[in-house]
């Protein structure tokens, strides 16, 4: 009921592309005097293809910076800050503006002033200072590769997440499948890490991870099954459009958004939340890296900026987690009704699409903070015999509710 | 058809793992690079390590990712037959609706029974 | 056998300080454990010999940095007793308030100390704030925060400031607010930690007192032995208090240690408002001992960790002839193994958590 | 593919396993290009990422070094 900020991410970067080729083309076109063959090159830069793969670099670079700069950062520092208040204290504080230097502080001494929002951006810059150690023992082709594997395998999932119905890169069919397949070839990478470190500590790590993400992803794999009885459809766009609606019980109209959460897919919608909590490794199932009785898990060997990497992208699954889940059972990026005015017929968002959906993602990784920060850890014992004797389970009586639902009309 | 809104995927793909790349290669560019035998060790808590930590390793969670292979299979026939749920219920035959309902009955029976069973024999 | 020792410590967040324990694992299941102390030796009993009587209370202080005074405590009763000198009432009674404030301060300690070992940080920095509070009394009635140096053989050092009592009465409160609403709320209450302590490390009583674990590991087995109870020192016996022993059944794991020591926090701080109600106002707290002795003094003191034991022998001379300290956590340590064998990899922090560790005392 | 190739020259198990997925991910693309989609998500999501795990696992269960040791007698395990 509430517009996108962004209709056409790849309409608006078109523009933007055809700006630059143009300008581009003057330059060769102005070249090509004193060069003829460059006449050539400027009129292949004219083609479509061209025009087409610039634009789509340029959606994909958007989107990428969209999420790990902005995103990643921000909900670094949400989490750093929400933690601190929960535990009496006020967190990161030093900032831009206590600086020890002129147009920042004059008193020439740090201050704490600031929210501390940079603080996370200063961690970065020290970890790419750091050198980077690699074991004498370990296995150093797979020790490096691995992170790479982690990170761009997450990195992925952001590829079919759409951030509203109109700011995404790719509209598939198959978009929440190709997320959930985005996440399942983690395990294997964090096992290789583990291996490779040829450290007792990460090996351990490494292979509770596995264990746990593999038998985590069952679940949530299940409950999407039981959601399919209801939407039929695995696109993420199709999916919250089905729930931008008011709940009709009975010929009235409820004053309650469709939302898949509410109504038989609860139980599919908390089997879903437990499961994503364990593939994002938040505490109470982030035993892969149990820094009390594992130093610090797999991550142990790693140093500089791979450990950065490697640290980081827990945030970006807790991310598209939470992104998954409004998608699938909060509504997505529907907005109240309010959200828009009509100026004629032309849909003018005072709070866009995008908004919501950022709202919704932060809340959710808000409750993930605060659950993980209030509650010890799990043993792994303990979380396998959860997955497997709990969530399956439930997970199967959600597709027996949602395919009685669906039989009963 | 789908293949091209693939293309975005692949370029994305391309970017995603760039990005890792990209970031350890301009780290060279600012770190220091000393190692030294001492700090190349395996970490294990300031002590020498004990032996190779790549040995074989009885690790009593295999059976798990045995059964998760299993049920991940399983979990695509369900897949497919939730897509086919609407086709299944237009044609008559109620053979096909429900006998998948007997498929997950006795994988679930067969999944208890097997970690009833390794609680015995492994943890 | 594919089984491997996996070192913990000394530089692991499981150990609270310099020792290593070497862990056997098959898989994740401990086979066996192997506890190596000895980094943090400094050799107490020989250099007690070489310094005064009296000066010897700043070294006991360093034996356990979280619960210094009922260290130095424990040597003063031994010197005094061998000297033959009983300490002014008053004295005694404000040694009661300092212990047991030392003994809630401590025992935050471990709390906080434990939190983080379950994957618990909220734990810890609640549990150090509100020690907050028991060290800024300690520091007003002694003046320092950690070593601090207080008690004196024949009395305390000095008397208790102004307003110390309206003081403590506030801080007590305000703590049991907070133990009442937040603490029992993310320790007790939770299910998870329940899950992580129950059934954890479990020892039966025969083990326990076999291997001489003392204090609150063997009262969560169900044995009721508290020395203030059984063999009152200071004015313990005017006191009114119940000793904290676990009744229920799954006695000896991890979680009747913690609640042990968990209601003990509750316990001390009635005692110390018994205290002050009971303490007579006015009054001298110190009576200035002989410099040199001779003879055997022995006292064994309930120690927030166990029965810590002095020996002390005098010779005549200005300074002991030989100092033999029984430290409760050395003698935890011998029964890890026990402890430990039979447990998962990541039962070694719910356990070593549980009972307590405190190197200083332990290496001596 | 090299990744395919990596996996049979390859004597460390462990990397070959690695090569492996790998290779299956390159597998799903052709499966993508045969312009079935359903597929290719499956290929991931079972094949790159379920099975090497198991393969991994397996590994680990075994002894390291078959390749290097083969000649020799079988020893205390």
């Amino acid at each position: 009921m509430s517009a996108p900020l962004v209709p056409d991410l790849f309409g608006l970067c078109k523009v933007l592309t055809a700006a630059i080729i143009w300008i581009v083309q003057q330059i060769i076109y102005a070249l090509a005097g004193p060069i003829p063959p460059l006449a050539g090159l400027g009129d292949f830069l004219g083609t479509d293809f061209v025009i087409t793969l610039v634009t789509w670099l340029i959606v994909v670079t958007v989107v990428v910076l969209w999420v790990t700069v902005i995103n990643l950062f921000t909900i670094m520092w949400v989490e750093r800050k929400l933690y601190s208040r929960l535990q009496d204290r006020y967190g990161i504080m030093i900032s831009v503006w206590s600086l020890p230097f002129w147009p920042f502080n004059r008193t020439r001494r740090p201050t704490h002033r600031g929210t501390g929002y940079l603080q996370n951006l200063a961690d970065g810059i020290k970890l790419i200072q750091k050198e980077n150690i690699t074991p004498r023992n370990a296995d150093s082709a797979m020790f490096h590769i691995s992170p790479v594997l982690i990170a761009s395998s997450t990195l992925m999932a952001f590829a079919v997440l759409p951030w509203s119905s109109g700011f995404y890169v790719a509209n598939l069919d198959l978009g929440i499948l190709f997320i959930l397949a985005a996440f399942s070839l983690a395990p294997l990478g964090i096992l290789i890490a583990g291996w490779s470190a040829n450290n007792k500590y990460t090996l351990v790590g490494g292979l509770r991870a596995a264990a746990m993400l593999l038998s985590y992803s069952i679940p949530a794999v299940l409950a999407v099954i039981a959601l399919v009885f209801f939407t039929g459809s695995l696109n993420p766009i199709v999916i919250v459009g089905q729930q931008d609606r008011p709940i009709v019980l009975a010929g009235t109209t409820l004053p309650i958004p469709a939302w898949y959460v509410f109504g038989p897919q609860f139980l599919g919608f908390l089997v879903f939340t437990v499961a994503m909590i364990a593939e994002m490794e938040r505490v109470p199932f982030d035993i892969p890296e149990a820094e009390a009785e594992l130093v610090e898990g797999w991550t142990t060997e790693y140093s500089g900026m791979r450990f950065g990497i490697v640290f980081a992208f827990k945030w970006l699954r807790m991310l598209a987690a939470s992104g998954l889940i409004s998608i699938l059972y909060l509504g997505g990026w529907s907005g109240p009704v309010f959200a828009t005015v009509f100026v004629g017929s032309i849909p003018i968002p005072i709070f866009p699409e995008e908004f919501w959906f950022v709202l919704r993602v932060y809340g959710l990784s808000a409750f993930f903070v605060v659950l993980s920060w209030s509650v010890p850890r799990v043993r792994i014992d303990q979380i396998l015999n959860i997955g497997w004797k709990r969530l399956i389970p439930y997970s199967l009586l959600a597709i027996l509710i949602a395919a009685g639902f669906r039989v009963l009309g | 058809m789908a293949l091209e809104s693939y293309v975005p995927v692949v370029i994305f793909a391309v970017v995603a793992l760039l990005f890792p790349l990209g970031t350890f290669f301009a780290t060279r560019l600012f770190r220091p690079d000393h190692p030294t035998p001492l700090k190349d060790l395996t970490y294990e808590c300031g002590e020498v390590p004990e032996g190779e930590a790549q040995i074989q390793f009885h690790f009593q969670y295999y059976m798990f990712a045995l059964i998760f292979v299993i049920f991940d299979v399983a979990a695509i026939f369900l897949l497919l037959w939730a897509f086919a749920w609407g086709g299944l219920l237009t044609s008559a035959s109620p053979v096909a609706k429900f006998s998948i309902f007997l498929f997950l009955g006795i994988m679930f029976v067969a999944t208890q029974y097997a970690l009833k069973k390794e609680e015995v024999i492994q943890i | 056998m594919p089984e491997f020792w996996i070192n913990m410590g000394p530089q692991h967040p499981m150990t609270h300080g310099l020792w290593n324990m070497k862990v056997k694992v098959d898989g994740e299941t401990i086979v066996d454990a192997k506890p190596e102390i000895g980094y943090l030796h400094r050799g107490y009993e020989k250099i007690m010999e070489v310094r005064e009587f009296q000066k010897n209370v700043v070294l006991t202080d360093r034996l356990c940095y979280v619960s210094s005074i009922t260290w130095s405590h424990a040597y003063c009763l031994a010197v005094e007793k061998m000297m033959g000198i009983e300490t002014p009432e008053r004295g005694q009674w404000i040694r009661v308030i300092s212990l047991e404030l030392q003994r809630i301060a401590s025992h935050l300690m471990w709390l906080a100390s434990y939190g983080p070992d379950l994957g618990l940080l909220t734990g810890l920095l609640w549990a150090l704030r509100e020690r907050e509070l028991f060290l800024d009394l300690i520091q007003l009635m002694s003046g320092a925060r950690m070593n601090q140096n207080f008690p004196r053989v024949g009395g305390v050092r000095n008397d208790l400031p102004e307003n110390f009592e309206a003081m403590c009465r506030r801080s007590i409160e305000h703590f049991l607010e907070k133990y009442e609403n937040e603490y029992q709320a993310i320790f007790q209450e939770s299910k998870v930690f329940r899950m992580r302590t129950e059934g954890v490390g479990k020892i039966t009583v025969e083990e326990a007192i076999n291997w001489g674990i003392t204090g609150p590991n063997l009262r969560a087995c169900g044995v009721d032995v508290d020395l203030r109870r059984l063999d009152p020192y200071e004015t313990y016996g005017e006191i009114d208090f119940e000793p904290q022993v676990w009744h229920d059944g799954g006695a000896g794991d991890s979680y009747a240690r913690f609640v042990c020591r968990f209601n003990e926090l509750r316990e001390s701080c009635q005692i110390v408002l018994q205290a002050l109600k009971k303490m007579p106002k006015t009054g001298p707290y110190r009576v200035k001992p002989p410099r040199r002795a001779e003879g055997e003094g022995y006292a064994k003191t309930e120690d927030s960790r166990g029965e810590a034991l002095f020996y002390v022998i005098g010779d005549g001379d200005d300074r002991p002839y030989r100092v033999k300290i029984r430290s409760p956590v050395f003698c935890t340590m011998a029964a890890t193994p026990t402890l430990l064998r039979g447990n998962k990899l990541a039962d070694v922090v719910s356990i070593l958590g549980s009972v307590d560790v405190c190197v200083g005392e332990m290496d001596k | 593919m090299i990744g395919s190739i990596l996996v049979v020259i390859n004597k460390r198990l462990v990397r070959a396993a690695f090569w492996l997925a790998m290779t299956l991910v390159t597998i799903g693309a052709i499966y993508l290009l045969f312009l079935s989609e359903f597929v290719f998500l499956i290929q991931i999501l079972v094949y790159a990422g379920a099975v090497p795990v198991l393969f991994v696992f397996g590994i680990m269960l075994t002894r390291r070094k078959i390749m290097d040791e083969a000649a020799e007698p079988e020893g205390g395990t």
